[in-house]
């Protein structure tokens, strides 16, 4: 085609990403205010809020967005990114919220960098060809490296410098995983028939190597076994609404691209190789690994660290369901994640600001000072374990009914082992996550040194509005249902 | 003109040698130079590739982009190693482990 | 006055959601609180008695809502209801629960750590309780279900005794574990019954429990339908969900070897809530059993009711022997109440109506009676702060009208004529041992062998008394403490229950007419033979 | 029957109502009565029972001679059976009815002054009413499962009356005992109840005449056993001696006259039940306690003890004899009733009197026959009564035991036919037990009012007379004139009332019986005219070592058995269950310890590899971030070797 066709097309394309370039001008207003206003005051904040708001505001507008392919199907926008980009921008929103909380004001670069990673979220899910989505994986990735070592703090530079060099090694094998995918379909557009056509005509063991190769950059991004190791060390490090952030964001862009990716490589079932094994194996291992290993530990950080990683397994559960009602329960899922991890976050860090608590043992007697907070952790952490009546527990029923449906229809028996392994982990999961109400009400107060301190009433009424939405989302799930189940996912 | 086994051979050598630096060397310095020559393993795989349809240049442009964002990756990473080395004067990572789990 | 079930299950809520915004040092406030909550929710009972008209199988009261309707796509869709109903098994239940809580309310008078906290934990609880009685739905069953699990672990936990933590642990864990076995049932159920009112086109996957138990609302081809071929081992897929129910339902019951967390958790609790926990939540167990595993899956308890009754047996006596062992009084009336929870498995596995008549009516009785031993247990570990029997010796001549109702409460619990325990028991015996010539379920020796534990729980109680009150007195520890009979309050709780189980021993037909019609249904629908071999 | 069948205007339902619920009118007013008006208690109560034993009379009046008559209403409805609960009428009903109402009464009478000194006799009245309303239940009812519930009711009586002395830990020992063995009948007796029910589909006394069902003879046995406890059988009769531990007037009437006669009455009751098979066990289980009894009660020095023993080998007779004729049993259940309370009485009288004496000095065991002697000076009347009622006993002429005991052996007589046959053997033991029945009577009258007076019994004087009058009327009613117009006759007026005339007249039995007894009160007087007090063997003495054969081979094995199973509790099951937890705690190890060395492990082996073990380990320790990515890559590698190789 011609020039000016493909500068038509490119035209035309630019008016489907209006969020993003919202998000990207924020970046560099920020950037610019940041270069003037030298101290650290709340505007930044308020700009950045403003900012996701008015680009979620923009793609609340678009939607429904039905599926179209832009810059010659380098990216894609419908209904399935769309979701997740908002649940990114609540995540910044949220993120930023937590920022007001934190003992000193962060520069503007903090924002920019948060901005930053949104965008690269936008575009990872959008991404539809290797190179996009190599480009916005890396957006995601640079950003947070340096967003971990925010705490200025010898360990967070330490937790950063670990960070980095994990990613940049998951992303080499990545990237080498891609060649061979290149080479292999002659194609970087994964979703293209031309790439889905060819892998099928030519099957051969190296597709697989490739597979996993660039499964191995994803499993990075959602921190799942076995590439989670990273994750309790930098989560231990980073400033907590750091935490929230990157436990929360980049997991659910890394899910949603690796959902594409996988959908893809699976060949609509024609894949000479077990993909939906593969994931499902991958799921067991993140469920097991992440509750065990959070069983002993003391720092809650470190703690919560393990649990999203056991999280990320759950996820996992609703893409290895290979179903269209699955991939409604992942988002249904993922939405319920953000809600109650964001939850558990803010409260932490009012421990941790207010009485500089890490360990989960000084919490101990802490529930008659701070006893609306410790009452919401409760409910937090009791929906993060799947127990009524909590979203958790809806959330987690929806994808093992999903499981189970898929279960029926393959007959696959490491599905059932998937079901068994998570619905028994939901114990092992209790172990922990109940440790902490344990040591808040049961446990007597060691120190007899009651610090009563005022927590914020806005953090309270943020606490409140989360705790809210949870007990909602349990007891009336088909007001968010009812809408994820009008996006209907096409490849 | 050479066939493009070779190739292949010679990137997978690259990125192996890239990967055994990455868990072997000490300095993160060092480390980082091995990251690079697993990178560049996988764009002399996508060049080596782009010779299936020359009409297209897929490949090179996306080793292109590889290459940009490996500069980019570097260069925070020298920041990263920078602040690293400013709070243990040192930037061997194996006397970096404050953080570990407590056994 | 068609919601009146509502009325019944929300007061307590509400009151609780209430009770949070009351500043915490207005103890009465929260006392008097649970105690007005308590008594109006006896005034619905008597509504509700009023309204409920004659005794057959059918709900009463039933009130359905819609909760949860959604769409699935291809799948089908999901629906889910606010339904309750009241037939004579949730009935009797419910009367137990509320006559229960409102006395435990006033044996939680004296409460006086974190009082607010206390109270409100109270409240969720019995609202919890009766939902879970109520509840024809499965997933609001579930919800109820779960609900009690946070209350219970923590007044066990806070208001415990020295060992609190590791028994409110090990409570909450052993019932996780029984619940989230349920939860895989639940969830394989409600993926493979259909909404008879659904189109063929759109399958609308329902959680209703009374769809559940007509076989022709299971989806063809689906795991737990009766044709399909699905085995795991020894056992089809409808026999290993009913086998999961039956040792989800066994913890809580709790069925000897699953029994461990019982005697931890009531030597722990504080008075009050080890009556609870003895006179409502082991009830969840058989309600359970008898709600949800017998009637929809009439195979499994077939093919499974020698081993339940095997079980019922082993529990009765080996709950009976370790009573007989135990130094500790509360301990001992633990293990007392595993014995005596072992006539309810006997009675639900031989399917005769005797039996399952007599279960339930074990159940209500043991509500009764449990409460009673357990507030006499609370009494003398008030004064002195040591519950070890052979500490005590001759407290009938410090105590005397304490000694008369340790004998009222211990005669009754050995199953002596005159009290409610007496027609249980002899209930589920006539049905244990003529199951053989009904059904052909339970082989006759396991009646005999169960009819040993009315002996052994005889020697137990007898011995105790022996030990405790007769002879000259004497008690081993620091004697600066006073042994003071029964006070106002503590009599105000104890008499009520012993009128109660005098009163349903003499005229058990009062509430026999309300199980009965229940129970020759759970016959009719377990014994019917297209049920039987699919 | 259902309500509308329960005849309402009926006089004989208003009656048997009083009879049943007056006394326990008694034991509710006896707890409301305040401590003001504890006086009143005592009287109040004998008034009640005065009454009842006259409603008692009207019933007898009215129903005697009439057929057999049921009143009855349903109880429990399950399904489609109805456990019922009525009154049932025939004779043997209302005779026992009033023996046991009278003997109530007089007793609740004699105890006004045997308790006038105790303060807190409030409880002991009431329960005297409870148990003479639970017996009366026991007897009007209609149903066996009532029966069986007022069968236990009097278990728990009679255990409330033996702890009556609550101080003493003895007391209290021997009411468990009585308890547990009788629960242990009453066991038996529930699988009987379970059998039968489970066969015929009813409890109805009057619907299972002329039934027969498969594992009767089991059944019939079960109900036996329940007979066994109560009216202490060989071998659960240990509790009996022990139970002496009671107020005297409470042996004399529940141990005695009614509750242990309960057995035998239910024997009566349901004869046509047993099988042959059945009788066959009943017969012999009988003879061996008659037998024993005879023979402890000769070996015993304490007062009640003796007559403790004798009443066990009289119902041993009675049990006996059941097989050939049991309205025989049933006339000396009557008649043993009566004169067995009045011996009891007596021996009331005596120790209140010996303890009236002796408060100075606990020290001396105021039962025992020992201390006693030549008491016919002091208590002239107790001795007359004393003496009758013995005569009684031993079955002399002119008494109402000679009659009933005669009709009883001739029942026995007539059906042997050779010697050699379990009839035969059982006949002569029953002989042997008329011999030394004299003799220990006999002992018991001598060592206790003739010889030389003891050291200071001299300032002992003679009952009230308040309690002087019921042993009179017992003593009375055990004289022939009760039962008998002819004194050498033994077809007495009261044996037509039990529909005893169809057997031969045998002629020489009387007589014979007669030469026995006083052969026996011979050899009895050569045995024991100076009074010999040297104590005889543990194994007569004791029980015949019974008692610490069930605490070495069944208590004890028990009591370990439970210990041993709660420890299994604490350790074993436990463990079991955690196994669980203890899982999950290892594993979380095991991550930990994952995390930690199988890392370093294959980087060791990378090391071994690349040559540069010593170097390398060193510093690829946990923590260290090349760790970490070397362990993300080769669980990679691992993960796609595995996936490729399968």
């Amino acid at each position: 085609m011609g020039l000016s066709e493909k500068l038509q097309w490119i035209a035309d394309s630019v008016s489907f990403l209006i969020p993003e370039f919202v998000l990207i001008l924020g970046m560099l207003i920020l950037l610019m205010t940041g270069l003037r206003i030298r101290k650290n005051t709340n505007v930044f904040a308020i700009l950045a809020i403003s900012v996701f708001v008015i680009a979620g505001f923009v793609t609340v507008m678009h939607w429904p967005a039905r599926p179209v392919a832009l810059f010659n199907g380098m990216l894609r926008t419908d209904d399935f990114s769309s979701y997740l980009k908002l649940l990114f921008l609540i995540g910044g929103i949220l993120t930023v919220c937590m920022t007001f909380f934190e003992k000193e004001k962060f520069r503007s670069e903090y924002f920019v960098l948060l901005t930053t990673i949104v965008a690269g979220a936008h575009f990872l899910v959008m991404s539809m060809n290797f190179v996009t989505l190599l480009i916005s994986l890396e957006l995601i990735s640079i950003s947070s490296y340096l967003l971990v070592g925010f705490g200025f703090t010898k360990q967070s530079s330490e937790g950063s410098l670990k960070y980095f060099l994990f990613g940049s090694v998951a992303t080499a094998v990545m990237i080498y995983g891609m060649s061979l995918f290149y080479g292999l379909a002659g194609t970087l557009d994964f979703s293209s028939n031309g790439f889905v056509g060819k892998l099928i005509q030519t099957p051969s063991p190296l597709f697989f190597i490739a597979g996993c190769m660039v499964l191995a950059g994803f499993l990075f991004k959602i921190s799942a076994a076995p590439f989670h190791i990273w994750a309790p060390d930098v989560y231990q490090s980073a400033p907590v609404s750091v935490v929230a952030f990157l436990s929360v964001v980049p997991k659910l862009a890394g899910v949603g691209a690796l959902v594409k990716f996988i959908l893809a490589i699976n060949l609509f079932g024609q894949s000479s190789f077990d993909w939906q094994w593969v994931i499902a194996a991958i799921a067991i291992l993140s469920i097991t690994i992440g509750n065990f290993s959070a069983l002993w530990q003391n720092d809650a950080k470190r703690m919560m660290a393990y649990s999203s990683i056991a999280q990320s397994g759950f996820l996992l559960v609703g893409v290895a369901a290979f179903t269209q009602e699955g991939l409604h329960f992942l988002l249904f899922y993922a939405s319920i994640f953000l809600i109650m991890n964001f939850l558990v976050f803010v409260i932490l860090q009012q421990f941790e600001t207010g009485y500089g608590i890490t360990a989960i043992s000084e919490l101990a007697g802490l529930g008659k000072n701070a006893q609306i907070p410790a009452v919401l952790i409760v409910i937090g952490l009791v929906s993060l374990t799947g127990l009524p009546p909590t979203g958790g527990f809806t959330a987690k029923l929806f994808i093992f009914t999903s499981l189970w449906d898929s279960y029926v229809q393959s007959g696959k028996t490491i599905i059932l082992v998937l079901f068994l392994v998570g619905l028994v982990n939901t114990v092992v999961a209790l172990f922990f996550y109940l440790k902490i109400p344990y040591y808040l009400f049961i446990k007597p107060r060691i120190s007899d040194s009651t610090i009563s301190l005022k927590i914020p009433s806005f953090s309270l009424i943020l606490q409140a509005l989360l705790a809210m939405l949870v007990l909602l989302l349990f007891f009336q799930p088909d007001l968010l249902m009812g809408w994820i189940n009008r996006i209907n996912f096409v490849l | 003109m050479l066939p493009i086994e070779p190739l292949l051979y010679l990137s997978a050598f690259l990125f192996s040698v890239g990967l055994i630096v990455v868990f072997t060397k000490r300095n993160a310095i060092v480390i980082l130079l091995g990251i690079e020559l697993m990178l560049n393993g996988a764009n002399l795989n996508l060049v080596a590739f782009n010779r299936a349809q020359p009409e297209l240049f897929d490949g090179q442009i996306f080793a292109l982009f590889v290459i940009v964002v490996a500069v980019c990756e570097t260069a925070v990473g020298m920041a990263i190693v920078l602040r690293v080395y400013h709070f243990y004067g040192t930037s061997v990572p194996d006397q970096i482990s404050e953080l570990k789990e407590k056994p | 006055m068609q919601h009146l079930i509502s009325y019944l299950i929300f007061l307590p809520l509400g009151a609780a959601l209430l009770g949070l915004f009351v500043p915490s040092d207005k103890k009465n406030f929260f006392r008097l609180l649970a105690l007005s909550v308590s008594i109006l929710q006896v005034i619905v009972l008597l509504f509700i008695f009023q309204s409920y008209g004659a005794t057959d199988t059918s709900f009463r009261l039933v009130e359905k809502t819609s909760w949860i309707t959604m769409d699935v796509g291809t799948w089908g869709s999901f629906k889910a209801e606010y339904f309750v109903g009241l037939d004579g098994l949730s009935l009797s239940l419910v009367l137990l629960t509320v006559l229960v809580t409102l006395i435990a309310v006033i044996a939680s008078w004296t409460i006086d750590k974190q009082v607010k906290g206390y109270f409100i934990l109270f409240l969720l609880l019995n609202g919890a309780v009766i939902g879970s009685f109520c509840a024809l739905d499965l997933l609001l069953f579930y919800l109820f279900f779960e609900f009690m699990l946070l209350p219970m672990y923590f007044l066990i936990g806070i208001w415990g005794g020295p060992r609190r933590e590791y028994a409110s642990v090990k409570f909450f864990l052993y019932t996780l574990l029984g619940s989230i076995l349920i939860l895989v049932v639940v969830i394989a159920l409600y993926v493979s019954v259909k909404d008879p009112n659904g189109t063929s086109t759109n399958i609308t996957h329902t959680f209703n429990m009374l769809y559940m138990r007509d076989p022709s609302n299971f989806i063809e081809g689906s795991l737990l339908h009766h044709t399909s071929g699905w085995i795991l081992g020894p056992f089809s897929a409808r026999l290993w969900a009913f086998l999961l129910l039956f040792i989800g339902f066994a913890i809580k019951l709790p069925m000897v070897p699953l029994h461990t967390w019982l005697p931890d958790a009531h030597v722990e609790a504080p008075t009050p809530v080890s009556v609870l926990l003895a006179a409502l939540l082991l009830k969840i167990g058989g309600y359970g059993l008898l709600r949800l595993a017998y009637p929809v899956f009439p195979d499994g308890a077939v093919y499974f009711s020698w081993l339940v009754g095997l079980f019922g047996v082993i529990s009765i006596i080996y709950g009976a022997m370790n009573a007989l062992a135990s130094k500790d009084l509360k301990r001992l009336i633990a293990y007392s109440s595993v014995s005596h929870m072992g006539f309810v498995l006997l009675g639900i596995a031989s399917v005769t109506v005797e039996g399952i008549s007599g279960a339930v009516y074990q159940m209500f009785s043991h509500g009764i009676i449990s409460a009673m031993l357990f507030l006499l247990a609370g009494v003398i570990s008030d004064r002195t702060h040591d519950r070890l029997i052979e500490n005590y010796s001759g407290l009938s001549s410090k105590m005397p009208v304490y000694t008369g109702f340790i004998i009222v409460a211990f005669f009754a619990s050995l199953g002596l004529p005159g009290f409610s325990g007496f027609i249980a028991e002899i209930l589920t015996l006539l049905g244990a041992f003529s199951s053989q010539g009904v059904n052909n379920l339970l082989p006759v020796w396991m009646a005999i062998v169960a009819t040993s534990g009315l002996l052994l729980s005889a020697a137990y109680y007898l011995w105790t008394i022996q030990r405790m009150f007769y002879g000259r007195f004497g008690y081993k520890g620091d004697n600066t403490i006073t042994l003071s009979d029964l006070d106002r309050r503590e009599y105000s709780t104890l008499l009520p229950l012993a009128l109660l189980t005098i009163c349903f021993g003499i005229f058990p037909q009062v509430l026999l007419d309300f199980i009965n019609p229940f129970a020759e249904q759970i016959v009719r629908i377990v014994l019917d033979p297209d049920m039987l071999n699919p | 029957m259902t309500e509308t069948a329960a005849i309402p205007d009926h006089p004989l339902t208003y009656l048997s109502f009083a009879v049943l619920l007056l006394p326990l009118l008694s034991f509710f007013l006896c707890h409301v009565i305040g401590e003001k008006f504890s006086w009143l208690i005592s009287l109040v109560s004998t008034a009640l029972l005065c009454l009842t034993s006259l409603a008692a009379f009207l019933l007898y009046q009215g129903a005697y001679g009439n057929p057999e008559s049921v009143i009855s209403w349903s109880w429990i409805k399950t399904g489609n059976h109805i456990f019922e609960v009525g009154f049932l009428f025939n004779d043997q009903v209302v005779v026992m009815t009033l023996m046991v109402t009278l003997v109530s009464a007089l007793v609740h009478l004699y105890s006004i002054g045997y308790m006038a000194d105790d303060r807190a006799s409030k409880k002991y009245f009431a329960f005297l009413g409870f148990f003479t309303f639970a017996m009366l239940g026991l007897i009007l009812s209609s149903n066996l499962l009532l029966t069986f519930c007022f069968w236990e009711l009097v278990g728990f009586a009679s255990y409330r009356l033996i702890s009556y002395y609550r101080d003493q830990s003895k007391a209290a020992s021997a009411a468990t005992k009585a308890f547990l063995m009788n629960r242990v009948g009453d066991m038996g007796f529930l699988v009987g109840l379970m059998i039968i029910w489970s066969a015929t589909g009813s409890l109805e006394i009057s619907q299972l005449h002329q039934v027969s069902f498969p594992l009767q003879t089991a059944a019939g046995l079960c109900i036996f056993l329940g007979v066994m406890g109560k009216s202490a059988q060989f071998p659960l009769f240990t509790w009996l001696p022990d139970a002496m531990k009671a107020p005297t007037p409470v042996s004399a009437l529940i141990h005695a006259a009614t509750m242990v006669a309960a057995g035998v009455y239910l024997l009566v009751r349901l004869h046509f039940l047993f099988t042959a098979d059945a009788f066959v066990v009943i017969t012999w289980i009988g003879a061996i306690t008659a037998l024993l009894g005879a023979l402890a009660a000769l070996f015993q020095y304490d007062l009640k003890k003796i007559l403790a023993y004798s009443t066990m080998s009289q119902l041993g007779l009675m049990v006996m004899a059941m097989a050939v004729s049991p309205g025989a049993s049933f006339l000396h259940l009557l008649n043993h009733a009566f004169f067995k309370a009045g011996l009891f009485l007596g021996a009331g009288a005596i120790i209140h009197a010996m303890h009236t004496a002796h408060h100075t000095e606990k020290a001396l065991d105021v039962q025992d026959i020992r201390n006693m002697g030549a008491l016919r000076t002091q208590m002239p009347v107790t001795f007359f009564c004393f003496a009758i009622c013995s005569a009684a006993l031993a079955g002399l002429p002119l008494t109402s035991g000679f009659v009933s005991k005669d009709i009883l052996l001739s029942h026995l007589g007539a059906s042997v036919n050779t010697l050699w046959s379990q009839q035969g053997i059982t006949m002569i033991i029953a002989w042997i037990t008329v011999f030394l029945t004299p003799i220990y009577a006999f002992r018991l009258f001598w060592y206790v009012f003739f010889g030389q007076m003891k050291n200071d019994l001299v300032m002992l004087q003679e009952a009230p007379v308040i309690m002087r009058i019921p042993m009179m009327i017992l003593a009375l009613l055990s004289l022939t004139l009760a039962v008998s117009f002819a004194p050498f006759s033994i077809t007495a007026w009261a044996s037509k009332l039990l529909y005893l005339q169809t057997f031969e007249e045998s002629t020489y039995i009387p007589y014979i019986t007669t030469a026995i007894v006083i052969l026996a009160l011979i050899v009895g007087y050569f045995l024991y005219r100076n009074q010999p007090t040297r104590s005889r063997s543990r194994f007569l003495t004791q029980n015949f070592l019974l008692d610490s054969f069930y605490a070495q081979y069944i208590i004890q094995p028990f009591q370990f058995i439970s210990g041993f199973t709660l420890s299994l509790d604490k350790t074993w099951i436990d463990r079991g269950i955690h196994a669980v937890a203890y899982f999950q705690v290892s594993l979380s190890h095991l991550a930990g310890w994952f995390d930690r060395s199988v890392i370093d492990g294959s980087v060791n082996l990378m090391a071994g590899a690349a040559g540069r073990l010593g170097t390398i380990t060193r510093y690829l320790a946990a923590g260290k971030i090349q760790t970490y990515v070397l362990w993300a890559m080769l669980g990679l590698i691992i993960f796609m070797i595995w996936f490729l190789i399968l």
